[in-house]
């Protein structure tokens, strides 16, 4: 056994996410990520210093709510000022529910106002869903309560018509697998099985239809280079803002 | 214009039915004003979170002197969901204007412009707007078939927030925190509750006056240098600065703990998860009410 | 982003038919840039003025580049009118879009917010909207029988101004000249001339990072500190400045001379008023600008 | 003779102004000031200096352009902005041309655009003149060319129907005399003339028609109080902002 080999085989599951994260964002040059988003946040690292390690485009990461990794200085507008303005390529939602049109709800389930479950609220997600290009969906429980046929609440459209829209989803990554998103055709298809998951299951565990391959790939492994960047630098740096998450991710690499 | 008073004479002009508006936990949370507000128990009031909300406006709920909440979100961020507010949308217990946080900050632009309303991208095909009424759609009258949200001024009676420090003039330091500014533009009267009051103008050194808000949008300002509150309690850090600069210029301390505040401190995680455990019913609530009006009094 | 690079690179960006929006002469003139950009002789600019010029925009219409100027007014100040704007307006020399000031605002504001307009109180009766007739009446969708007027969003190719300072990061100081903020987020381009390039990040410090334009905004910098033009005409202060602060780091200075720079050093009347004698006929315009461009390629 | 009697009779056409325009704004909490206008901004250090000798409202000037006397930290639409929320209570406007509506010209005489002569521009003019409820129309040269029947062009109407406005003129002072505007009627009443002009001269160098009392009466000279705070303080506190004006007006006395 090669130690390349051994390198691929050895990635925890939250690695593999991070690295698709990355692939995902692959070609931006602005990612702006939640504060309370460690994986988006690893995946963005881990795509600036893979592309500065390959000499290419940098990238720069807005940590929204962070102090240090933030560079706004136009207050909480900016950010949605600035994606207005095209300078965001990527950006994040998640969902409480997300349905097979890609539209998100973070109210609640039930009928509104009185909702029987009540999240936070949408925060930018209605106005950022239009105008950044690269949105991808992030959500890791992947369970029938979670991606159900039709949202109990629209927080923000997947997809519009007759409206001005220059952004929206791109992809959705799960805890099991990786789907792209077709806005013409308001439909998923299944991309990839992270490793220990079958097609069947993630058939069994999605609320909503979509399209998938006859033979349906395992998502790619990290290949060395990345995940040696991954440990290192990147853990680093992560360490800086996400010091659990960092612990975490260390903790489950010794396991691995 | 700018008067330094006492905390309660600042809190005492929260009255019945104002509008007010409060920031997210980033820029600066008037939390001892807040206590104060709570002990007056002025009733039916729109709170509008710029955009979101945390711990304080869950308190605001839970106390049950909010009518009407108008936010982006209310949570406790890692400590979970905003107990009182979930349990108050449940029993319909205010109007609810769920929002989304650039709607809210073109809401507050439009009334420090004087204009009617601002237009937004986005947001059709939201369920926002079956229930946000008070958004409208128009066509773009620069294009044809363009429809476009158009949002009403919010103009609060009132500004709330916390900040580092204010000058004797009334000038108060925001930072990079331009919500405050426009927050307070846009409302009818501001008040600060600051860390400390400093003797030489904020607006003397022009690279200093970048992050200042001007004395003629503040009212009242109270001051309270540390000292407030987390002794004991919830562990450490707000604790141990009280002790170590002990307040000697006025008496009533207006923390933000357990909030943070950007360039002084952090926030006090263990507090705020003590918070949402408690928080859980009403009893623990009014439990942890009492108890974080005690420590305030105490450290007056 | 926030590349730095010398003066001719910078003044190459500014090209025939573009949209520029320059600064009022408080805001930092970008005076050597200006040179650069006369020598390169682009066309038929649509020069933007936020939201008025001096010495800037009339040398500009003097070269013959301005195909269309948009501004609240020209004015050489307590030197008098803008003598190439009177006789180009007399000439129908260019297309002439007079505005008022808080309307440039709010259509820059729009651009960078993203939205097609933005509504704005008064002008309704002013001469004005019988010739912007890119300016619209609409009923004001919250309220009966209330007309108000919309801009369109106003999107310049190139935003260009002069600063005290910028880091090596490519942040660059604004104080709170924070009109330049919104000419930079609204513009494809900026393009930044500065005093001085310092080491440490700008955003480095939270008190300071409030009066910093960040990189992510601002495309080109060109460097010089001090040393430009000046010396021995119109007197003194320029001069004497470069004098005493040599040059050493990078060759050709962009001085904003003789318009001052806020926090630097003031304005140089006599030269301006040397301006606006020379510049009454089109011979002694040439003459005028002929001796700029070599006092600043001397002192480079 | 009294000192008092001396005191009022010895002083200066600009004085008068000053004055004037100190009596206009009582009552304003916040006034903004042009930074080329040295006799408005005079006016306003007066009548801030006597409210501060009377123990009455403190009075708040903002000198625009200026670096020292400009507590804004908004940019330049800061002005805008508060005049708009109502926090800028008294403004001054003149006009190469005004009418017997108060309509302003800023921008030039004969067919626009290609204007026979041409003036800067309009300026904030179209906008504060709609939002500051006192709006005192300034323009030391009185002749036929400035006060016209119908300006060339409206820079800034002087009344409005059917519109949102809440501000608008409520004087207009020249070097002749004082008027008060009725928006209602439309139209400018003579309220005094300054000492050595008449009601006859005014008539005659004024091209809009207008009323006036059957006994005109002389502007009020200034009082020994008033004239004593001009000359000392008021005149301390230009010399920071406007030296040259500061040395006419000292001059000018000293010729008085």
């Amino acid at each position: 056994m090669t130690v390349v080999a051994d390198t691929v085989r050895d990635y925890s599951a939250r690695e593999l996410l991070i690295a698709s994260i990355a692939d995902l964002l692959d070609g931006v040059r602005h990612v702006a990520v939640g504060a309370s988003s460690p994986i988006p946040a690893a995946g963005a690292m881990l795509l600036r210093a893979r592309n500065e390690s390959r000499g290419r485009e940098r990238v720069r990461i807005s940590i929204l709510g962070s102090q240090e990794h933030n560079f706004f200085t136009n207050g909480g507008v900016e950010l949605f000022d600035c994606a207005a303005q095209g300078r965001v390529d990527a950006f994040f939602l998640g969902g409480g529910q997300i349905d097979g049109e890609a539209n998100i709800n973070l109210v609640g389930t039930g009928p509104y106002p009185k909702t029987d479950v009540r999240w936070p609220g949408c925060f930018g997600s209605a106005f950022l869903y239009f105008v950044v290009p690269r949105v991808i969906l992030f959500r890791e429980e992947h369970s029938p309560r979670v991606f159900v046929d039709r949202v109990d609440y629209v927080s923000a459209p997947g997809t519009s018509e007759g409206v001005t829209r220059r952004g929206g989803p791109s992809a959705l990554l799960t805890g099991l697998a990786l789907f792209s998103f077709d806005p013409a055709r308001k439909r998923f298809t299944l991309k990839s099985v992270h490793r220990g998951a079958t097609a069947a299951e993630v058939r069994a565990q999605t609320g909503f239809d979509y399209d998938a391959p006859a033979e349906v790939p395992q998502t790619p492994a990290p290949d060395a280079a990345t995940l040696e960047l991954l440990r290192g630098r990147v853990t680093r740096e992560l360490a800086e803002t996400y010091p659990q998450f960092a612990d975490t991710l260390r903790g489950e690499r010794a396991a691995a | 214009m700018g008067d330094i008073v006492a905390l309660d004479a600042l809190a005492a002009e929260v009255k019945s039915g104002m509008k007010i508006a409060i920031p997210a936990d980033y820029c600066g949370v008037a939390m001892a004003a807040t206590a104060a507000i709570l002990a007056n128990r002025p009733r039916d009031l729109h709170v509008v979170c710029v955009p979101v909300t945390g711990m304080q406006g869950d308190m605001l709920i839970g106390a049950g002197l909010v009518g009407t909440i108008e936010t982006s979100a209310v949570t406790l961020g890692e400590a979970g969901g905003a107990p009182r507010f979930i349990d108050g949308v449940r029993r319909g217990a205010f109007r609810l204007m769920d929002a989304t946080c650039p709607a809210v900050h073109s809401g507050l632009i439009a009334a420090q412009k004087g204009v009617p309303f601002l237009p937004i991208r986005g947001i059709i095909g939201s369920d926002l707007l079956k229930t946000r009424t008070d958004w409208r759609i128009i066509d773009n009258p620069f294009a044809p078939d363009d429809p476009i949200v158009v949002v009403p001024a919010i103009q609060p009676d009132i500004a709330l927030f916390h900040a580092p420090e204010a000058d004797r003039f009334g000038n108060v330091r925001i930072g990079r925190r331009r919500e405050l500014v426009t927050m307070a533009q846009a409302a009818r009267a501001t008040l600060v509750t600051v860390e400390r009051i400093v003797e030489t103008s904020l607006l003397h050194d022009e690279n200093s006056a970048a992050g200042v808000l001007p004395a003629l949008y503040v009212d009242k300002i109270a001051e309270g240098a540390g000292g407030g509150g987390g002794g004991g309690v919830g562990g450490g850090f707000w604790g141990e600065r009280g002790a170590k600069t002990p307040h000697t210029r006025r008496p009533p301390p207006p923390p933000p703990w357990p909030i943070g505040l950007w360039g002084e401190y952090p926030a006090d995680p263990a507090e705020i998860a003590r918070y949402a455990a408690m928080a859980r019913t009403p009893e623990g609530f009014a439990a942890y009410v009492d108890g974080f009006s005690r420590r305030l009094t105490e450290a007056a």
